[in-house]
């Protein structure tokens, strides 16, 4: 966005740190890109030196830490990040969610910005520690309608992306449906 | 000379003492709700209240005033059901837990009560204020006032304040054989919405969340109750300023039906247990 | 904007019994009105020293880093545990030099003196001021509340199993009477030989 | 020439103090100095260089300890900043090593349970008790320790040893004189009996220097041994207030001159004694 | 100290900047006071420490050592005076051990006035030393921006002006020691009944030339009366979802170490070649 | 929570999170801006609890502003509707907290009123009335409140206690017990344990989820009493603005009883 103006409608706002973590991204334009950048180029380089992947709970830390200090700097990043990941060991998904202040906190769902104030009770209502990814994507359409019924803002498109065993892989989201408040 | 000595030999307790309005009012049995308020002797007596009472403006106002809510209510067919949490919070602090925020206007019509700085007592007195004007209308024309006139009263008096630091954000829900059930919201801004599903308050959107995602018109009268109250359980488990008890109203065109002001402790874990909901809340040390 | 002290809420408490500690936490992460977690103690454990952290949750996370680094390079260096007493100065004087751009967080530590098994409690503001007390120390944002509350409760020479009753009931209703902090609690019952760390079941409101 | 050693009950600094000239004030000599109120140092060799060292020594135990934790470093931990100072100059440009060895003796708190090591020992004879509620020293269970540190900046813990110009001499008899029981008193003795082996010249008080640390009962320092120089029981007295809740006198001190010369008579009237036994 | 660490500074001034506020430290409106007696000097204070208008601590110390014969009392921001006391003491210790000889009065406070006037007026402690040195009996106050004044009495604190009255009217020279105690205490006394930043016990340091004597709590007029009822708990009131026991053993553990399910298509190892 | 009603500031001040967010804060300005203020806060609490057949208020004497004390003896609890100047024969009690003031004018003026209704009707004013006369008072001055935390107690049609509390704009609850004042955030959770059983379950009923909750029943005046002491000593503990002496008023059918007890001075 700038202004008022949408300058593109397919912007992907997330970046694979390694083979099973990803990383969504919202806040300051220009911040957020260089922040991730920073983060992948720095993960990713750890997979090449060591030959093993950084399970998800050592990258969630190694970017609060770095989040926390970039605050104590001049120009701190202003960013906030959902990270996933499966480890690679114990196979656990794992969802970290982290502000811009580096606030980190392991959760079964999260959301940042408005997005936490419709969806988290959806998903407080409908989540389950055991649901399977079909019913998974049901709950995600749930606050996805939600969020086109209630917030002013015209969704141009959604991405979802999956972290499982495999690795990550992006899936094809609908969000044509018009949905209307009641 | 003359003038001089009436002007200097006033008695010094001339002014003391009750004005004559106060006289009145001592006298008067029991006073009608009045429109007359005690405004600060300054120009901008609004900016004055804010200074000293919007604690968000503010954080070190003298005055802190009550408010975060969450507010429900919603038709369908069986009726309207209105339900609300109970908690009063000045700041962090916690006022009280048991603040009943369904106004009964009468036993037809309710209201309820959420806004700025001080909701609470805004919507009790000109909800009251409301009650008296459906009374007189009664009186007057021989038949029940219709929803759309009594919310159209209560928005055009405080309409009147606008600006002045009035707070509120009201439902009115009542179902009359001419409407049937009508609901209409009314802000302390002006505005005034007739609609199908309003949620109010800071933890508006969390019971929206829940809401929205199972409403439809045709709802049984159980699950609508069960869906509202599960509404309000959804926003005080997330909203720090919401919290307390449900108070789960139902209205129908014969009157309205309480049913319950229930702690919401013991139903979030009845809820949790049951149903497996709340996945979040974990048991690990 | 409200307080760093107060954006993601949070208490703590410690209170001294007989041959025995108590320290506890709430498990809320907020930010202002919005409950993000309920999942995010407040306890940390350096050997068999305990810290309680409350303030803004990042300093949170960074300050108990900061320590577990500290802790342990003493106890390479020194091949020992740290004392409740030696900890309490450390963070001090960590805090202190952090004076005009200090950490939003209230610390307390709880343990017993290794060498004379004496209960040790004390708490700090921001800067490191340290408030060595003898019956309970609070901090976050239900203090006043905690105040009330312990200075009603507390009596001295309580059993670890009265210890645990008065500590919980002290915190949980502290806790219900302030918005930003809640939803369950840690409590921590240090003793000579054992420490039992148990999960409460608070309001989810 | 200096000796050191420790008792079960306190250390024992012992050490020659030299004048080349007659017209030189004894007292303005000083060969061993305090560090903090529990450990004291001792050198050989180079003397200015021992008292740049000094210097770093008190201001690390202030700066890298003291400010930090609020109380004094362990003995272990001294020496082991004193031994980094070394150790950098010996490879550090523009700089050459410290001309010395030291001796550094401390005495520790501990933070072990006391009661512990009195239910581990059985505590038949009044032997073993004494030697059970001796500290051997150390951060853990606390008491005397003594290291001594060199040029290189490697440092050794010991029983008893000495350094300098006779330091192998000194060694050999202290290896026949030295028991695990010993106490305080005995080890001064010890000292001295070594010191005199050594000695070139006449010994008395003006030309030995004495330091002692010790545990508190064994050797309550007497009003007339302020300013003396070993390791032994705080000396409250010394500390110059009162009122504050656990707060104790320094160990370490130096035995003023007067004491030295006591000893050293005691010294010379025993030896016969000790030789018989 | 060897120097502050800016580090967060950057930070909070922006936080501070959006109308965040900036951190109450813990205060101590205070009631510290001092006089000279003949032999002698007495400091006094008392024992509440503040936040806002809750009670942090009831029985704080705020007569800190700075040599044996040296101490001073600190009023304002209470980490400030703990701090910048104990650097001092620092400082004069080496000092002391360097030369050989004891510390002087003047010296502490020159350090003192210097310390604060560098960080003019942000270290906000106000302090009054007192000392007996080989020159004499010292009395001086130091203001947090690095100013000193040299008196026979002074107070300092949110109490001060009540400490003051009783030293204005009571105060005269050549008091014996017994009499500046009374005196001192007396003060603070007035201090803690009459101001409200000042309260709970009476601290009297007394400095002569001979020793030092500390008399923590010398007057505890404070003491909390009993309470009214007994308010143990039945054990078991609390209700507790989940119980871990950590022994002793596990506590001094430097590594703990989490078994995997042995389920062996959870872990992948891969095989390492070995040269045959 | 600034408002959150249609106004163009909700969806930037409710969710806000970000300090970028957050509505730039002129109040500051404002307060300068006015150099009118007419307000102090006198500080010092009050409480009050209901039992069965009785009503208790309480108050501390202190009166402060800022460090100082203005004075160890002025009374924040007083009898509503009594014959004569000592309040003799007064059915109801009200307690006021917060600027002085305003309090012993609000006091002024609900005694007047209860003391015409008697005159007018020949009969005494229910507390229920009472209560609801009182908001409407403070409601009056909703554009410049008295800056006062009031709590109503009387007996009811049943001779039941009934305690009223009430915000400054007149917002008011009738309750079991409630605390107000500088130190009401110490008081009031204590009572929420002592006086609701607020958290406290009943023993050996069972294991975690399954213990049941201990329920709230009316306290016997004598352990009352003692609750109230045991909260004011605990205030004055830990509140500067809170001491000096405790003033009880006990309401039951009998009339007022008044007793006093010293608190801390320092």
């Amino acid at each position: 966005m700038r202004g008022a103006t949408i300058l593109k409608a397919s912007d992907d706002k997330t970046k694979q740190l390694n083979a099973h973590t990803l990383m969504a991204f919202s806040g300051e334009a220009g911040d957020t890109i260089q922040f991730a950048e920073y983060v992948q180029a720095n993960i990713q380089l750890y997979s090449m030196r060591n030959d093993t992947d950084l399970g998800p709970s050592a990258v969630a830390s190694f970017v609060r830490g770095e989040l926390a200090r970039s605050l104590r700097s001049k120009k701190p990043y202003n960013v906030n990040l959902l990270l996933g990941g499966m480890d690679p060991i114990t196979k656990e998904p794992h969802l970290y969610w982290l502000d811009y202040l580096a606030s980190l906190a392991p959760l079964p769902y999260a959301a940042h910005g408005y997005a936490q104030y419709y969806c988290l009770s959806i998903l407080d209502k409908h989540h389950h520690p055991d649901i399977d990814f079909q019913q998974g994507l049901k709950i995600l359409r749930m606050c996805t309608d939600e969020l086109k019924r209630r917030l002013p803002i015209d969704f141009k498109g959604m991405l979802v992306k999956v972290i499982d065993k495999d690795g990550i892989r992006e899936i094809d989201y609908d969000m044509s449906r018009e949905v209307l408040p009641a | 000379m003359d003038a001089l000595v009436a002007t200097y030999s006033r008695s010094a307790l001339e002014d003391e003492g009750y004005s004559s309005d106060e006289h009145q009012e001592l006298i008067q049995a029991k006073p009608s709700l009045s429109l007359n308020f005690v405004l600060p002797p300054m120009q901008n007596p609004s900016a004055f209240l804010r200074a000293l009472t919007d604690d968000h403006a503010n954080p070190n106002c003298p005055i802190k005033l009550a408010h975060g809510t969450t507010t429900l209510a919603f038709r369908f067919q069986g009726g309207i059901i209105v339900a609300t949490d109970s908690r009063a919070s000045a700041g962090d602090w916690i006022a009280s837990q048991t603040v009943k925020k369904v106004i009964e206007i009468n036993n037809c019509l309710l209201g309820t009560m959420a806004g700025g700085a001080a909701p609470e007592k805004d919507c009790q007195y000109w909800l009251a204020y409301l009650g008296m004007q459906c009374r007189l209308h009664e009186l007057r024309h021989k038949r029940r006032i219709s929803v759309a006139a009594a919310s159209k009263i209560l928005s055009n008096l405080v309409y009147s304040y606008k600006g002045m630091g009035l707070s509120m954000g009201t439902m009115c829900a009542g179902v009359t054989p001419q409407e049937g059930p009508a609901l209409y919201y009314i802000d302390s801004e002006g505005t005034r919405l007739a609609g199908n599903l309003f949620c109010v308050g800071s933890g508006q959107t969390f019971a929206y969340g829940v809401l929205d995602a199972e409403y439809h018109y045709n709802l049984t009268e159980e699950e609508a109750l069960e869906l509202g109250s599960r509404s309000i359980l959804a926003a005080t488990h997330r909203d720090a300023f919401s919290g307390g008890f449900i108070n789960l109203y139902h209205v129908k065109e014969d009157g309205w039906v309480k049913h319950g002001f229930r702690d919401t402790n013991p139903i979030f874990w009845k809820t949790k247990l049951e149903k497996g909901e709340f996945s979040n809340v974990t048991a690990n040390l | 904007m409200s307080s760093p002290f107060a954006i993601n809420g949070g208490a703590c408490v410690a209170m001294v019994g007989k041959d025995c500690v108590a320290i506890a936490c709430d498990l809320r992460l907020g930010l202002q009105s919005l409950t993000v977690s309920n999942n995010f103690p407040k306890i940390f454990s350096y050997g068999d020293v305990y810290l309680g952290l409350t303030g803004l949750a990042t300093d949170v996370s960074t300050v108990s880093d900061l320590f577990r680094y500290k802790v342990n390079m003493y106890r390479l260096r020194e091949e020992r545990q740290i004392s409740p007493q030696t900890m309490a100065n450390l963070v001090s004087t960590s805090l202190y030099e952090k004076r005009f751009g200090p950490y939003f967080v209230s610390p307390v530590i709880a343990g017993l003196n290794h060498k004379t098994g004496k209960p040790f409690i004390c708490g700090f503001d921001s800067i490191g001021c340290i408030d060595f007390a003898k019956d309970f120390i609070v901090s976050g944002t239900a203090g006043d509340q905690l105040f009330g509350t312990c200075e009603g409760l507390w009596e001295p020479g309580l059993e670890p199993d009265d210890l645990f009753e008065t500590i919980s009931q002290a915190l949980l209703n502290a806790m219900d009477r302030d918005a930003l902090s809640g939803w369950g609690a840690h409590v921590y019952i240090i003793e000579k030989d054992k420490v039992t760390k148990r999960l409460l079941k608070g309001r989810q409101d | 020439m200096l000796i050191s050693d420790e008792a079960t009950n306190g250390i024992v600094l012992a050490t020659e103090k030299k004048s080349s000239s007659p017209l030189i004030d004894p007292p303005s000599l000083s060969k061993i100095s305090l560090i903090t109120p529990n450990i004291g140092m001792v050198y050989s060799g180079m003397g200015p260089d021992y008292r740049v060292l000094v210097d770093k020594a008190r201001k690390v135990s202030h700066t890298g300890y003291k400010r930090i934790y609020n109380e004094y470093p362990p003995t272990r931990i001294l020496v082991q900043d004193v031994a980094r100072v070394m150790q950098e100059a010996t490879q550090s440009g523009g700089v050459r090593p410290y001309g010395v060895s030291l001796l550094i003796a401390g005495w520790d708190d501990g933070v072990e349970p006391e009661t512990q090591e009195l239910a581990d020992e059985g505590l038949e004879t009044d032997a073993e008790k004494k030697k059970a509620s001796g500290k051997t020293g150390g951060i853990l269970k606390g008491g005397p320790s003594l290291y001594q540190v060199d040029p290189s900046g490697s440092y050794f813990p010991w029983k008893a040893t000495a350094i300098g110009k006779s330091a192998t001499s000194a060694k050999t008899f202290l290896e026949k004189r030295y028991k695990e029981d010993l106490e305080l008193e005995d080890a001064v003795h010890i000292a001295l009996l070594t010191l005199k082996e050594t000695i070139e010249g006449e010994m008395n008080g003006e030309t030995v220097e004495i330091g002692i640390n010790s545990t508190p009962q064994e050797l309550a320092p007497k009003a007339d041994q302020h300013d003396t120089g070993i390791i032994g029981a705080p000396a409250n007295d010394l500390l110059g207030y009162e009122g504050v809740e656990g707060a104790v006198g320094p160990r370490f001190r130096k035995l003023s001159k007067e004491v030295r010369s006591s000893r050293l008579i005691s010294t010379t009237s025993d030896k016969n004694q000790d030789v018989q036994s | 100290m060897p120097g502050f660490d800016f580090s967060n500074h950057n930070r909070n001034a922006a936080l501070h900047a959006q109308g965040v506020p900036l951190p109450k430290a813990t205060s101590t409106g205070t009631t510290i006071v001092g006089a000279i007696f003949d032999g002698g000097v007495v400091i006094a204070a008392d024992t509440r420490a503040t936040a806002g208008p809750i009670v942090a601590d009831k029985n704080c110390e705020k007569l800190h050592y700075i040599a044996p014969q040296i101490w001073c009392a600190g009023a304002g921001t209470a980490a400030d005076t703990e701090f910048t006391t104990a650097i001092i003491s620092s400082n004069l210790e080496l000092h002391a051990l360097s030369t050989g000889r004891k510390p002087r009065v003047v010296t502490c406070m020159t350090m003192l006035k210097q310390h604060l006037f560098r960080y003019q007026g942000h270290i906000g402690a106000y302090l009054v030393v007192a000392g007996v040195d080989p020159t004499g009996v010292s009395l001086f106050t130091v203001h947090a921006h690095g100013s000193t004044d040299k008196l026979p009495y002074v107070t300092m604190g949110s109490g001060s002006l009540a400490a003051m009255a009783v030293f204005e009217t009571q105060w005269k020279q050549k008091m014996t020691r017994e009499e500046a105690i009374k005196l001192t205490s007396d003060a603070i006394q007035a201090g803690i009944f009459n101001d409200l930043g000042s309260g709970s016990n009476v601290d009297v340091c007394i400095i002569t030339a001979e020793k030092t004597t500390l008399m923590r709590n010398y007057i505890t007029p404070n003491q909390r009366e009993l309470k009214q009822r007994d308010y143990k708990f039945k054990r078991g009131t609390t209700a507790v979802l989940k119980e871990k026991v950590i022994t002793r053993e596990e506590i001094s553990k430097y590594v703990t170490v989490h078994e995997l399910s042995s389920d062996d298509d959870v872990v992948v190892v891969e095989k390492m070649d070995i040269d045959a | 929570m600034a408002s959150l009603l249609g106004s163009n500031t909700t969806l930037t001040s409710n969710p806000s999170y970000s300090f970028s967010q957050a509505p730039h804060n002129n109040a500051a300005a404002g307060s300068k801006e006015h150099s009118f203020y007419p307000y102090t806060d006198n500080g010092g609490s009050t409480l009050g609890i209901t039992g069965n057949d009785f009503a208790i208020i309480a108050g501390d004497t202190r009166s402060t502003s800022g460090y100082s004390i203005n004075t160890r003896y002025s009374p924040k609890v007083f009898r509503i509707g009594g014959d004569d100047e000592t309040g003799e024969g007064a059915h109801i009690m009200l307690s006021v907290v917060g600027f002085a003031a305003d309090g012993t004018a609000l006091k002024e003026r609900l005694n007047a009123i209860v003391k015409m209704y008697k005159y007018q009707h020949g009969k005494k004013m229910s507390v229920k009335a009472c209560a609801q006369r009182l908001a409407t008072i403070l409601y009056g001055k909703r554009f410049f409140p008295y800056y006062v935390t009031a709590i109503l107690g009387g007996l009811d049609e049943d001779g039941k206690g009934a305690l009223y509390s009430y915000d400054p704009v007149g917002s008011y609850e009738r309750e079991q017990c409630r605390a107000a004042g500088a130190a009401a955030s110490l008081i009031m959770p204590f009572l929420d344990n002592q006086v609701n059983f607020k958290n406290q379950y009943l023993p050996g009923t069972g294991e975690g989820h399954d213990l049941q909750a201990r329920q709230a029943e009316p306290l016997p005046r004598h352990q009352v009493e003692q609750l109230v002491r045991d909260a004011f000593t605990s205030a004055t503990e830990r509140h500067i603005e809170v001491g000096d002496g405790l003033q009880i008023l006990v309401l039951t059918k009998e009339g007022v009883e008044e007793a006093f007890f010293h608190l801390k001075r320092d």
